[in-house]
């Protein structure tokens, strides 16, 4: 009977983000002694930090069933800035002010695109992220610029906990509660699942979108700030690709496309440690780097199988019954 | 003798300048379930949208509590204590059943400023509600997870919550089983005993003389009944619903249906959701299959056309079974399928009237090597149907499907299967959101494909129509077929009666 | 992806929105084509004397900043106009901006190529249109491609540098664990310096042991990455050259997490060597953090190729490869040779 | 702004289909005088040789468009055609190095690749329906990852000349990639436009589940909008490898968002249905245009970016505000 395999596969796919973070964690820990180690571990969460970062962010995107790619500009574009600032003499302080404002901005634009000139998410933020690049390199002049002081940040200690570390728990706490514990954040579920009821319902459909894209925007400025810290430097290449890397992050933590599904804790962060720990794990190994996308491709594609077949799996159980069988 | 809560006094509303609505008056008393029946199109959703804040009423006013009630939105008609538990239910499946009832409502709890939800409250108002429905659940759980009937339940929580004193169900049973439905009407008595105020909106007679205290039957957007529940007998209610002289819609059946058979259904049964189904349908025969919402008629046609899963029996088409094909195999075999749902499962809405028309025969038009279409023969065949079926447009290459009217739509959705010309069509409601003209010429071009040969298997709710066309009729109920009536005993309370039948099995 | 706006908006909202809609429109496409309009014209220039374009593939490393810096004033100091075209690491976009310098008639092309092959048909499109090219500090893979090439020695240089690091190691007596920062492969003057290194570590394989080889496709995020698993695996590495200066900060970042970024003479201080000549390098160098950098000689590259470039237009001969000798700057040399150093006088001026 | 034509001219140009070749060729006036050189021969001839492989792409990009997909990984493939076919091709090669077998074989190769990933791509999508995006971002992924740990990001070089003259060579006066192009595009438009597999890529485009219903092989339909998308690609790399004369494995990573951003800017849209080859002409014609003139201008390719950014969006509010006004009349 379909049903009842149906009923025994389902809890495995749902788990599915899981059962391949302990999956590819314990190759790699049978593989190299080196890997288990309480710094590398450190290490991984201190690498992951500023893409899961961004990663939360885009999950608030994704989940409106909406798409942010201009991530990886507003990265950079706060960078740039910031470094312009530093160098011209500004307080490192008055700097990351400067970034998290930029953020707001910029995701406020998006934002205001997406809602009030009814444009697709997808094209604005293309669209976006071009520009973002193209003003941040005319910024910067494609050159890079060296910000050694700001390393002292990135690799400072406070509590014995790593400063990227630190911001990505503190991002992560106040996702977690505002989407598990405010009306706002329910809300943003709600939008997801059906937009059309969510108006109907009374729910202000402009408000949430609005909110959506501004925090997306906030945390790919957060994070952009932390790889900032850790590297010390702006180089054109700041941020590139860094939409794609949040956005399999977040889909990998089992966030779904369609909206209305998916968890920044534990998902999105599992998937952006999951990532790094691939990377990390194949570097301990000392496999060839290049072989890093070869390996973390498949296991995103493996990550949306399973869920597309769980949902297939769902909608053959939640058929509507019109009648009920006396043996059942 | 309780006060009269809510009164409609010369409501009217109009689409597309055909009325639907024509000057209704009604009275609901405090603490009284009023029942609302007729046939579909007879204006029950559209007098309860209008209530519900859904569309404006174009004409009369609304009384609530002696003021006038005019809400622009359905938050502010809730906020006025009326709630509309719809027939597709709005909730947030993602969400846990405690989330869905305080959507907008959410108790808030300020830390640091920060209104975090207050969710011990939360959770205990929603246990609360679920008790008042006696729903044993906990509100943590989602609403995925649970069956029809009980998200129904939900739903009237979820109106209380919002302590609402006017609850309006529409077609609350059709998607429930005989047991979760009784659970629902102990719900409604409770409520009545709280002097909460009904409208119970039904094509099942048998359960609105039961709960309802008055009754409104509606025809052709008037009110052609109301009183209290004792006057109104199953006979009287049925007449009153369905009492127009048809002779003048129909078209004559010209012909008498041929005799081999065209499409066959052999034991078709599929568990949970139709059961030992068998009929045959002959060449240039109309047969009609009447039955309730969820009475599995639509499921049937679905798993005919191969786009259900069917677990035993077999289909015949022209005699060769037609297996495990798909649609796909269905249509180039001879079968056509107008979908109860013309906006989502019938037109490309975007696309011209030509490309909708010639989607289903573009094969026919492709030569055989390169597959390139012959624009001007294709354009030419689909003017043709086109004109056949009198569809108004103008110009079927440059006007969208989307511009046309209901009426037309359907014509165009007819159209694209006429030019295939299939031997089998299956109707699911070819005339629901069409017009009174456009009806009367979707029946004419029903007959004409009749006379044509083609054999047509007709399922409509609407008693009336299957009466004026059908040469036989096959009644459901709970996924089985009940009875078949020859064309000269039709009889609309014998039709009914066995449409109400409760599922035997169940 | 696009469900959550697919259908949201009652027919009012829509009206709104469609005059709102159209009246953006009108402003963003007539804003926009005037302000085009406007600002190209503002950049018009007069077209008269010599220009020559200089195509440069980055301007990622200060090394590149201040080569095209340089050049600017050389040409600027001849009196001669100079087109610039950054390709930001796109070789395609590359053969595209050659292209356009070709179609406007440019007397001369200088180019840093993004690498030794794809910058052929570029030669080869400025050898049809006879005009004279020039290829900055990368010289072309062979071919019948006519163009002259000012190219540091990098594998000499390398060596040198390691080698003096190497000395250093046998001061301390124990052997060395050691790491390299490999630069993009496609890279003649990567593939130089990394021999350079190996080939060291070969020959005095008694005090150095090359235990980690990191690939960075000159990027400094997988840099640090890379660097701080190396540590990772090797705990006891102490030996570290990068092929370039501008992945100094992606260095210096791993070390300070690992806590191992220590002076010169200080208990667990790792050897460091770097090439370039950078101001950053030279900022270390100063403050006893970095031993040895390998110093391409960035005003005679410049100036050569300039002068290469009109000596060509004005027909002269000109050697098909013209070699930057460079040199190697360290603690014992410091005082003199920063002079020489560019990044030495960047600091100095405080730019960048 | 203070004079505006009346909305009904307005809006007769804002429903021609050929709004965006009115405004490439006003915005060629407009810069004519400003850019000494636009106009000339030579530069003229740099447009187009510039925008070839970008339409090649684009084509293809625009049949998974109006089926309601999208495509990210037309990059990867070419890249990965680029370094496959020249590392068959290139005289390093001991098997077919010199041999008159190289080129065709090299090309036959690539379009093989191409076709492989698209025939992988398109399955997936179609059969488990999972989300097009993520199935194209990972094989993105994968397969210019794969292209980079195959060559260990060497370039390839040392091409045969029966090859690279595909790239700059010329049959009299036309150039083979011209001559290519335009016969890539005549097929996929008259493909598109005229035949029975290009009306099912629109129906299903409009509407999956009506397609279904009237008997188009909706999975067969999806798979085949992949594979064109996949050959364009190919074939794309082939005209960029050859001009190039090597095999790259970064080749083409950088213009993805070209390619998405000339298809929206001709007014294809991703909602799907929607779309034309000749619409994709002119949008690749109208940002190629852009690209240049600024770049004439001598203005790096950072504002160019810019620039580039504000067109999309420009053209997609143009859209919508179509959209809205036929939906109001």
């Amino acid at each position: 009977m379909t049903n009842t395999r149906a009923k025994i596969l389902l809890p495995v796919l749902e788990n599915a983000s899981l059962i391949l973070f302990v999956g590819v964690f314990s190759v790699f820990a049978m593989k190299s002694a080196k890997f288990l180690t309480i710094e590398n571990l450190i290490n991984i969460l201190i690498q992951s930090s500023s893409v899961g970062i961004v990663a939360i962010g885009m999950t608030f995107v994704l989940l409106t069933a909406g798409i942010d790619l201009s991530v990886g500009a507003i990265m950079f574009l706060s960078a740039a800035i910031a470094g312009k600032l530093i160098l011209g003499g500004c307080s490192v302080g008055l700097a990351f002010v400067a970034i998290v404002a930029i953020g707001f901005l910029y995701g406020a634009l998006n934002a205001c695109f997406i809602t009030r000139l009814r444009i697709l998410p997808f094209i604005v933020t293309l669209a976006t992220l071009f520009a973002g690049r193209g003003l941040s390199l005319l910024i910067t002049q494609t050159r890079a610029m060296n910000l050694p002081e700001l390393v002292q940040i990135g690799s400072a200690r406070i509590v014995g906990i790593p400063f990227p570390v630190l911001v990505f728990a503190a991002v992560l706490i106040a996702a977690h509660v505002t989407l598990t514990r405010t009306a706002f954040g329910r809300h943003v579920y709600a939008v997801g699942n059906d937009a059309e009821a969510a108006k109907k319902a009374g729910i202000n459909l402009g408000r949430v979108l609005f909110s959506v894209y501004v925090i997306s925007g906030l945390c790919a400025a957060v994070g952009g700030l932390v790889l900032l810290s850790q590297l010390g430097a702006v180089s054109p290449t700041f941020g590139d690709k860094r939409e794609f890397a949040a956005i399999a992050a977040a889909v990998l933590g089992g966030t779904s496309l369609f909206g209305g599904k998916g968890k920044v804790f534990p998902g999105t962060v599992l998937g952006a440690v999951l990532i790094q720990m691939v990377e990390n794990g194949l570097n301990t190994v000392s496999a060839d780097p290049y072989i890093y996308p070869l390996v973390i491709s498949p296991i995103i594609f493996l990550a949306v199988f399973t869920d597309s077949v769980r949902h297939t799996q769902l909608q053959k159980l939640k058929r509507r019954k019109i009648r009920v069988e006396v043996f059942e | 003798m309780s006060e009269v809560i809510l009164e409609f006094e010369g409501v009217g509303k109009s689409f597309f300048g055909v009325p639907v609505l024509r000057d209704v008056g009604l009275r609901l008393q405090q603490g009284h379930v009023l029942g609302l029946v007729g046939e579909n199109g007879a204006g029950k959703s559209t007098l309860m949208n209008i209530l519900g804040g859904v569309i404006p009423a174009d004409s009369g006013v609304i009384r609530l509590e002696g003021e006038a009630h005019a809400p622009r939105t359905p938050a502010e008609a809730s906020r006025k204590g009326i709630a509309f538990i719809h027939q597709e239910l709005n909730l947030f499946t993602n969400l846990s059943i405690a989330e869905n009832l305080f959507i907008t409502t959410f108790p808030k709890r300020r830390v640091g400023g920060i209104p975090f939800l207050d969710r011990r409250t939360i959770r205990e108002k929603a246990k609360a509600l679920l008790a008042a429905v006696d729903l044993s659940v906990s509100p943590d759980t989602l609403v995925e997870d649970l069956s029809p009937g009980e998200r129904q339940l939900v739903e009237i929580a979820k109106a209380l919550g919002a302590d609402a004193r006017i609850i309006i169900f529409d077609e609350p049973t059709t998607s429930l089983t005989s047991r979760e439905a009784e659970r629902l009407f102990g719900i409604i008595e409770r409520l009545r005993a709280q002097s909460i105020s009904m409208i119970y909106i039904s094509h099942i007679l048998g359960d609105v003389r039961r709960l309802c205290d008055d009754i409104v039957v509606l025809r052709d957007g008037r009110v052609v009944g109301t009183g209290a529940r004792e006057e109104f007998s199953l006979e009287k209610t049925i007449s009153l619903m369905v009492g127009r002289s048809i002779d003048q819609i129909y078209p004559l059946r010209a012909t008498a249906p041929g005799e081999e058979p065209v499409l066959e259904a052999r034991s078709v049964s599929q568990r949970g959701i139709v059961h030992d189904v068998s009929f045959v349908l002959h060449r240039g025969e109309v047969l009609g299959i009447s039955g309730l919402m969820g009475s599995g008629r639509t499921e049937l046609a679905r798993i005919i056309f191969g786009l259900d899963p069917i677990e035993s029996g077999e289909i015949l088409l022209n005699g060769s079974p037609l297996g495990r094909s798909g649609p796909r195999g269905r249509v180039r075999r001879g079968m056509a399928f107008l979908t109860e749902n013309r906006r989502e499962e019938g037109l490309l809405m975007d696309a011209s009237i030509a490309d909708n028309i010639g989607l289903v025969s573009l094969p026919a038009f492709a030569s055989s090597l390169a597959k390139r279409i012959d624009h001007v023969r294709l354009c030419n065949a689909a003017e043709e149907v086109a004109h056949s079926v009198r569809l108004q447009s103008m110009g079927i290459t440059r006007q969208a499907a989307k511009t046309l009217s209901g009426g037309n739509q359907q014509k165009v959705v007819l159209a694209k299967w006429i030019l295939a010309k299939p031997s089998a069509f299956i109707l699911d409601e070819p005339t629901r959101g069409v017009d009174v003209g456009a009806k009367q010429e979707v029946y004419r071009i029903i007959a004409d494909l009749a006379a044509g040969g083609a054999g047509i298997l007709f399922i409509s709710s609407e008693i009336e129509e299957l009466i004026g066309m059908c040469d036989r009729i096959l009644v459901m109920s709970g996924g089985e077929i009940r009875e078949c009536i020859e064309r000269g005993d039709f009889d609309r309370e014998r039709i009914l009666r066995a449409a109400l039948r409760e599922n035997a099995s169940a | 992806m696009t469900k959550g706006l697919s259908n949201m908006g009652d027919t009012k909202q829509e009206m709104k929105n469609r005059t709102l809609t159209r009246r953006t429109w009108l402003q963003t496409t007539a804003g926009g084509t005037l302000a085009l309009g406007g600002w190209l014209t503002s950049c018009r220039s007069k077209k008269q004397g010599m220009t020559i374009g200089v195509a440069f593939e980055t301007l990622q490393t200060e090394y590149w900043v201040a080569s095209i810096e340089t050049i600017r004033a050389e040409l600027k100091k001849r009196g001669i106009r100079m087109q610039e075209a950054i390709a930001d690491g796109d070789a395609n976009r590359q053969f595209e901006q050659i292209k356009n310098f070709i179609a406007r008639q440019v007397d001369g092309i200088i180019i840093a190529p993004k690498d030794k092959q794809t910058v052929i048909p570029m030669i080869k499109a400025a050898n049809r249109a006879n005009i004279p090219i020039v290829l900055y500090n990368r010289p072309p893979a062979e071919s019948d491609a006519k163009s002259v090439t000012v190219v540091a020695d990098n594998y000499a240089i390398t060596k040198a540098t390691v080698e003096y690091m190497a000395q250093e190691a046998k001061k301390s007596g124990k052997k060395c664990k050691a790491m390299i920062l490999i630069g993009d492969l496609g890279d003649v003057n990567a593939i130089g310096r990394r021999d350079g290194f190996e080939d060291v570590a070969k020959s005095c394989s008694d005090i150095i042991e090359a235990v980690s080889r990191i690939p960075t496709e000159w990027n400094q995020e997988k840099a640090l990455a890379g660097v701080t698993n190396g540590l990772q695996a090797n705990p006891d590495l102490n030996f570290i050259f990068t092929s370039s200066d501008f992945m100094f900060p992606s260095i210096i970042s791993a070390l300070k997490t690992a806590g191992k970024y220590k002076k010169i003479g200080e208990e667990g201080h790792v050897l460091l060597g770097g090439f370039d000549g950078d101001a950053t390098a030279y900022q270390m160098l100063v403050d006893r953090y970095l031993d040895a950098d390998g110093v391409q000689d960035m005003y005679f590259e410049s100036s050569a190729s300039v002068q290469a470039v009109l000596d060509l237009k004005a027909g002269k001969e000109v050697p098909a490869i013209i070699p930057d000798k460079g040199f190697v700057i360290h603690q014992g040399n410091l005082k003199e040779a920063a002079t020489r150093m560019w990044g030495a006088n960047i600091k100095k001026q405080g730019t960048a | 702004m203070s004079a505006i034509p009346s909305p009904s001219f307005w809006k007769r140009v804002f429903l021609s289909e050929y709004l965006v070749l009115y405004l490439s060729v006003l915005y060629f006036l407009a810069a004519w005088p400003l850019v000494p050189g636009l106009a000339s021969g030579a530069n003229l001839r740099d447009i187009f040789s510039n925008m070839l492989p970008l339409l090649v792409v684009a084509i293809g990009e625009t049949f998974v468009l109006i089926a309601a997909g999208i495509d990210l990984s037309v990059t990867s493939i070419i890249a990965l055609c680029s370094v496959v076919g020249a590392s068959l091709m290139t005289a390093d090669n001991r098997v077919l190095g010199g041999s008159v077998f190289a080129v065709p074989v090299g090309i036959l190769a690539m379009l093989i690749v191409g076709l492989l990933i698209g025939a992988f791509n398109g399955a997936t999508i179609a059969w488990f329906n999972m989300p097009p995006f993520i199935v194209t971002l990972a094989t993105m992924m994968f397969f210019s990852g794969f292209a980079i740990w195959f060559t260990q990001s060497n370039k390839i070089s040392n091409l045969p000349s029966g090859f690279t003259m595909l790239g700059e060579g010329a049959l009299w006066f036309v150039p083979y990639a011209l001559i290519i192009t335009v016969v890539l595009a005549l097929l996929a438009h008259l493909v598109l436009s005229r035949t029975l597999f290009g009306r099912r890529v629109y129906a299903i485009g409009h509407n999956v589940k009506a397609a279904a219903i009237s008997g188009v092989p909706v999975k067969r339909t999806t798979l085949f909008a992949y594979l064109v998308s996949a050959f364009c690609a190919a074939v794309a790399s082939i005209l960029y490898t050859a001009r190039l004369e090597t095999g790259d494995p970064v080749l083409g990573q950088k213009i993805l968002l070209d390619i998405i951003g000339a298809t929206v800017i001709g007014g294809t849209s991703l909602f799907g249905g929607k779309g034309k080859v000749i619409w994709t002409v002119f949008g690749v014609l109208f940002i190629t245009l852009i690209d240049n003139s600024l770049n004439m201008r001598g203005l790096s390719h950072f504002v160019i970016m810019i620039v580039k950014g504000a067109v999309i969006l420009g053209a997609a509010l143009l859209d919508a505000t179509r959209n809205r006004w036929l939906a109001g009349t």
